[in-house]
């Protein structure tokens, strides 16, 4: 019995790795712009959409890994210079109430695009198959997914820790003039900041496609767990996501097996619990 | 019923190791115009904070009008009659200066203002005090003006008059003419004077000219600690202020 | 002109009456003009946290859906009548909102509004795995509509579509006339001057906790009571009502409509249950047209379309003065 | 009250009343009105859309009812309980509407179904939930597709008779009503057969990740791994069961599968050696089938599948009742429906009086390779039909 929690927690990591990767753009926004975004899963969406059109015309799973979500970041990025922009100084009302556009947007053109029903999306072949592991088996491409996420979390680390974009990007969030005093034009800084966010949120639509298909309602349910997961990171914190993540990842897995029916009461009151006892959540500052 | 309204007990107030106020006590004639004066960092925002609730003291304990208020929530003072005002201006920055006004002599209600089945004309007292004293601080011609768009100076007079509207027995301000222009700050002045005709003011500044005319005692704050204590002229003459304010004490 | 009084009578109670008494003619059904004055209510509810309390809550699906279960728990089970079956479902919504707030006020900003989520995401999984009360997702049945008895007397049957429309409009006006008064007691002014400066309304004298929590329980009660006419309306009570899509419907109306002003609340509700029913007639992608409205809100009416009619009522007396 | 604040209220009433005065109906109502309830927009437009084209072709191709050509009114449910059964109420109060037909969900169908009832309407359904003709079985609501026994025994008996050596299975359950229901159904046959029932994974119903529960099937080391979910569920669940590979460990039942579009939306490579059960497949050979078949190519170009070939004979079935008892009073044509026999796409169907339950065909299917598909809706073959429903006392049904 005991190797099947040891499995479940192998499964609970790579469970976790796949929502980092969801919230991660979520809190970046978050954190540096102090803006709620209620339309991260319809961009998700899009970017699972993004995955099985690309590799219906090419064939090529790793040109939809970097075209996918290039196209999402575009996409976003003009989203935030026509409409984003007006309502950075507005109270959060307002941030939920143009996200919440956004989405419902995004979500019905995806069914003109593709139709109501929903898509699958084959594994590349490079990754099929499972590693034997005793009377267990892992998919190989959830390996991938374990290993490319850590990648792009160290990439992003990097990025954001160790550039001078990701300094300014940084200092934005603590007080904007300060930054546009310095010379940076901080609408630009804005935009990339936003764009690289739901670029990830695109990026985790890509990877996840082959695991979750696409479908138009996609949006909502990722919306859940990632705010889920951002909240007990800590709203903002980039450390938060990768433990929030990890943690519901664990927490989903291990829970199949403890109490089934309990898991999203579990997470959910998992949730109320870290924001009453540690205010910023386990990584979050004020 | 002692003379002395207010009195600390070996107050402190540590952040980490930096213990920004260092065992003061100090008493508060009932009545009297004290202000406690001393250079940036003296620790007098500090002992503010812990008379008005803003932060639980380390060590030591605060007496008021004979009962313990070391513990006592910020919100549960003004029942008991300590009323203050913002070092930075605090309003409600888009109601009336009349609302502000009945807003402020509404708390001194507490929980009673829960009724939510009255309506706010019921509580005629409440209007009558905020037109008296939006009277005695001459702000009548803007009374329906929105706190916001007073000038800095007015607004300064309302947070004063909105620590008034608590009907308090001790006043306690913090650094009244802050930002205040050369011609408003004599109007401060002569109105914190006339103040101590009929209450307690407790006054935190490190303006000394202000102080100096219209304290009836003195306390000198340095490091933490009070330095000096007594009538402005002996404080003023004292070798120590001196020292302490042009920063060569040890 | 006749001088009508002041207060809760005067301002804008009069237009909710009119609308009251026009709305079951101009609207195709007496059904769809309940629904609309239930979710105003709703609205109504929300805007008490959100408009004047500055509290953005997501857990009026919570509360919307206690008063549901409740109300209809309590006539199965218990076959109270309607009367009674209302107060039980009214004090049920004011002890849930009760809890919610004693947890959530604790928080501010993002955190409290991801506080109430969470709660409400709570109450939603408990509603479903309690099946054997609440029916699961399968929804409680056969929820009855008693007729209005009082002390036994039955005084009408609100069987009829219009005799039930007759029934909410009263208790919506009597709603209405009620958050008038709760907007102008001391309690509503404190409030307010805590969504404008919570640490000057502490300094002041304000237990602002105590206040936060009375407005949660006040919102609780009259979102609970409009989810207990909506269970009798449609004699059901669907899982989706502690839905979080329920919570995001009424914040949405409720900021549609203009935070801070009751009619538009009122409005809010009308607009959004009004254009799903006329575009979910016309095209199925309709949800897209919403999303371009709510981003065209945003944009250009920022203060609801409460604020609209406002301004344009500004820009017509403007008009008429140059005029005269 | 001066002039500003009645300007005030009185624009403030007439912004909102204008609007939606556009909003009444214009003609009167036909004498047979079929109002099809269809969720074309929210979470299941898929399935409304299909629906709606069965309706509508039914209705199309009947011809006139009582003299007149039968009219169609599509009301669109939105996937939301709630806004349905409000839906319904204004139909019957406005246009004193009495035939429905149509809901995607057990709970829309089960409140829409009182509705109707109360109305002395007809209303035909395929929703699944058993209480349907079940404990909250009325006069007013019929109901086409085999509910959770059917769909249990026709797939479970026959898959265990073709392979007697796979004795352990393993069940992945979602914890709502429908999915106990096809558990409990599937238990008793286990005991009956002597199938050992090595383990169960209960999943809440919006439970989108199924990695944890084919984790324990793995541990348990089932022979056969049957899925009780449905949908979107079912085609995560199967999609991720592939993934980890226990396709080549086990074999796969999926109890209940939504038909074509749903095997449309998973494609051959996951559908492969996957047995299936449906509750319409097109290319059964019955005449009526074949005739559907062939309609519906002509009129939408596409093969016809579950949603639309169950709206299209549920329809058809009220249309005929109401021609056969020349009346448009719900009591008398719910009388004729009750024992109706019929040439349905399963064949013979008969609509049993005791619960208002159409006897029909379930069917097992069983996934093809891509390389054996003959044509690109050709995805599973037939390997067993046959029909299954609880009799004598264990009909729950009370009619009232």
């Amino acid at each position: 019995m005991l190797n099947l929690y040891l499995f479940q927690i192998l499964n609970g990591l790579g469970l976790g790795m796949i929502y980092f990767l969801i919230s991660v753009g979520l809190t970046i926004i978050f954190g540096l712009l102090n803006f709620v975004n209620f339309a991260h899963g319809a961009f998700f969406m899009l970017g699972c959409y993004l995955c099985y059109a690309l590799l219906a015309a090419t064939g090529q799973f790793w040109l939809a890994l970097l075209a996918g979500p290039l196209a999402v970041a575009a996409l976003a990025w003009g989203a935030e210079k026509l409409l984003i922009r007006r309502v950075y100084h507005l109270p959060h009302t307002f941030h939920i109430l143009i996200t919440v556009g956004v989405a419902l947007i995004l979500q019905e053109s995806a069914i003109m695009i593709w139709g109501p029903i929903g898509k699958s999306i084959p594994i590349p072949e490079a990754l099929q198959g499972v590693v034997a592991m005793g009377k267990f088996a892992y998919p190989k491409y959830r390996l991938f997914l374990i290993g490319f996420s850590a990648v792009i979390g160290f990439l992003l680390w990097l990025l954001l820790e160790r550039t001078r974009f990701g300094a300014l990007v940084r200092a934005g969030s603590e007080s904007t003039e300060m930054v546009s005093l310095l010379g940076a034009d901080i609408y630009k800084l804005f935009s990339l900041t936003f764009a690289l966010g739901v670029g990830l949120a695109g990026l985790a639509g890509v990877l996840s496609g082959p695991i979750r298909g696409a479908h138009p309602f996609l949006g909502p349910e990722v919306l859940g767990i990632a705010f889920v997961v951002v909240v007990i990171g800590g709203m903002g914190s980039f450390g938060g996501a990768l433990a929030g993540g990890l943690l519901i990842g664990l927490v989903q897995s291990l829970m199949t097996t403890i109490w089934p029916e309990g898991a999203s009461l579990m997470i959910y009151g998992a949730m109320a619990a870290v924001i009453l006892w540690r205010p910023y959540g386990l990584f979050g500052r004020a | 019923m002692s003379a002395y309204i207010l009195e600390t007990r070996d107050l402190a107030l540590a952040y980490g190791g930096f213990r920004a106020v260092d065992g003061v006590s100090l008493r508060v004639k009932a009545g009297t115009i004290h202000s406690v004066i001393g250079p940036n960092g003296a620790g007098k925002t500090s002992l503010f904070h812990c008379l008005t609730g803003g932060r639980k003291p380390t060590e030591g304990d605060i007496v008021f009008d004979g009962r313990d208020v070391t513990r006592r929530p910020a919100h549960a003072r003004v029942g008991i009659g300590m009323a203050r005002s913002f070092q930075v201006t605090s309003l409600f920055q888009n109601l009336s200066v009349r609302e502000n006004l009945r807003l402020a002599s509404q708390g001194r209600d507490g929980d009673r203002a829960l009724a939510f089945w009255r309506p706010v004309s019921a509580g005629r007292a409440h209007l009558e005090r905020a037109d008296r004293i939006m009277e005695r601080l001459n702000l009548s011609a803007r009374a329906n003006a929105a706190a916001g768009d007073l000038s800095h100076g007015q607004q300064r007079v309302l947070e004063v008059g909105m620590a008034l509207c608590g009907e308090p027995k001790l006043l306690l301000l913090d650094e009244p003419t802050s930002g205040m222009g050369i011609d408003d700050i004599p109007v401060m002045t002569k109105l914190i004077a006339d103040l101590g005709r009929d209450h307690t003011v407790m006054l935190i500044e490190h303006n000394m000219g202000i102080v100096m005319s219209i304290s009836d005692t003195v306390t000198v704050m340095s490091r933490g600690k009070v330095l000096v204590e007594g009538r402005p002229d002996a404080v003023r003459a004292d070798e120590r202020v001196r020292a302490a304010y042009l920063g060569e004490a040890g | 002109m006749v001088p009508l009084p002041k207060g809760v009578w005067g301002g804008t109670t009069p237009a909710v009456l009119a609308i009251l008494a026009l709305l079951p003619v101009a609207v195709p059904s007496a059904t769809l003009a309940t629904e609309i004055l239930i979710f105003a209510m709703a609205a109504l509810a929300c805007n008490l946290l959100l408009g004047y309390g500055g509290l953005l809550s997501f857990g009026q699906g919570l509360f919307f859906g206690v008063g549901s279960y409740l109300a209809a728990l309590a006539m199965i089970h218990l076959e109270v009548g309607l009367v009674a079956a209302l107060a039980i479902a009214v004090a049920a919504g004011a002890a849930v909102a009760t809890a919610v707030g004693w947890l959530a006020i604790r928080r501010t900003g993002i955190y409290f509004v991801m506080l109430t989520l969470a709660l409400a995401q709570m109450g939603y999984f408990l509603a479903y795995t309690l099946s054997k009360w609440t029916g699961g997702d399968n929804g409680l049945l056969d929820v009855p509509r008693p007729p209005l008895a009082l002390f036994g007397v039955e005084l009408a049957s609100l069987d009829g579509a219009y005799a039930y429309y007759a029934f909410v409009a009263v208790l919506f006006l009597a709603v209405y006339v009620g958050a008038r008064r709760v907007i102008d007691s001391p309690f509503g002014s404190t409030l307010v001057a805590i969504r404008e400066n919570e640490a000057r309304a502490a300094a002041v004298g304000f237990d602002t906790r105590h206040f936060k929590m009375l407005a949660f329980t006040l919102s609780g009660a009259v979102t609970a009571l409009a989810g207990a006419l909506y269970a009798m309306l449609i004699n059901y009570v669907p899982l989706d009502n502690v839905a979080i899509a329920m919570s995001e419907h009424i914040v949405i109306m409720t900021i549609i409509g203009g935070t801070g002003s009751l009619l538009g609340s009122l409005l809010g509700a009308g607009t959004l249950v009004l254009v799903g029913e006329v575009l979910s007639a016309i095209w199925p992608r309709w949800p897209l047209l919403l999303g371009v409205g709510l981003i065209l809100l945003v944009m250009f009416l920022r203060r609801g379309l409460w604020g609209g009619v406002e301004s344009l009522i500004a820009r017509y007396r403007r008009r008429g003065e140059a005029a005269e | 009250m001066n002039r500003r604040s009645f300007l005030k209220s009185g624009l403030a009433a007439s912004s909102l009343l204008a609007a939606p005065s556009l909003l009444r109906p214009a003609m009167a109502a036909t004498p047979v009105t079929i109002h099809g309830l269809k969720s074309m927009s929210g979470a299941f437009a898929s399935y409304g859309k299909f629906a709606e084209m069965g309706s509508k072709l039914a209705v199309q191709d009947f011809g006139p009812v009582l003299g007149a050509p039968a009219d169609y009114v599509t009301i669109d449910t939105e996937g939301n309980p709630g806004k349905a059964v409000r839906k319904v109420q204004e139909a019957i109060q406005q246009q004193g509407a009495k035939f429905f037909q149509g809901c995607t969900l057990s709970s829309t169908a089960l409140a829409v179904g009182k509705e109707v009832a109360k109305a002395g309407g007809v209303f035909m359904t395929p929703a699944g939930a058993d209480e349907i003709t079940g404990t909250e079985c009325n006069a007013a609501t019929f109901r086409w597709t085999v509910p959770t026994y059917g769909a249990i025994h026709q797939t479970v008996r026959p898959l265990a008779k073709a392979l007697p050596d796979k004795k352990k299975w393993y069940t992945i359950t979602p914890q709502y009503v429908f999915g106990d229901a096809l558990l409990t159904a599937a238990k008793d046959l286990f005991k009956e057969l002597g199938i050992q029932h090595v383990g169960n994974s209960y999943h809440s119903t919006t439970e989108q990740e199924f990695s944890g529960y084919l984790t324990n099937a793995m541990a348990a080391q089932p022979d056969v791994l049957l899925i009780l979910n449905f949908g979107g569920q079912a085609a995560n669940c199967l999609r991720q069961a592939a993934n980890f590979g226990l396709k080549s460990q086990m074999t796969v039942l999926v109890a209940w599968t939504a038909g074509l579009d749903w095997f449309q939306s998973l494609g051959p490579e996951l559908l492969e050696d996957v047995y299936l059960g449906a509750q319409y497949w097109h290319q059964v050979d019955t005449p009526m089938n074949a005739a559907l078949v062939k309609r519906v190519k002509e009129v939408y170009g596409i093969t016809p599948n579950y949603p639309l070939a169950a709206d299209y004979i549920s329809t058809k079935v009220i249309l005929e009742a109401i021609k056969q008892s020349g009346s448009t009073d719900g009591k008398a044509v719910a009388k004729a429906m009750e024992g109706m026999t019929y040439d349905g796409p399963t064949g013979k169907e008969t609509i049993r009086a005791q619960d208002h339950q159409v006897i029909k065909d379930y069917y097992l299917l069983k996934g093809k390779a891509k390389a054996q598909m003959k044509d690109p809706d050709d995805y599973a073959t037939l390997v067993s039909h046959g029909q299954s429903f609880p009799t004598g006392d264990a009909i729950l049904c009370k009619m009232a």
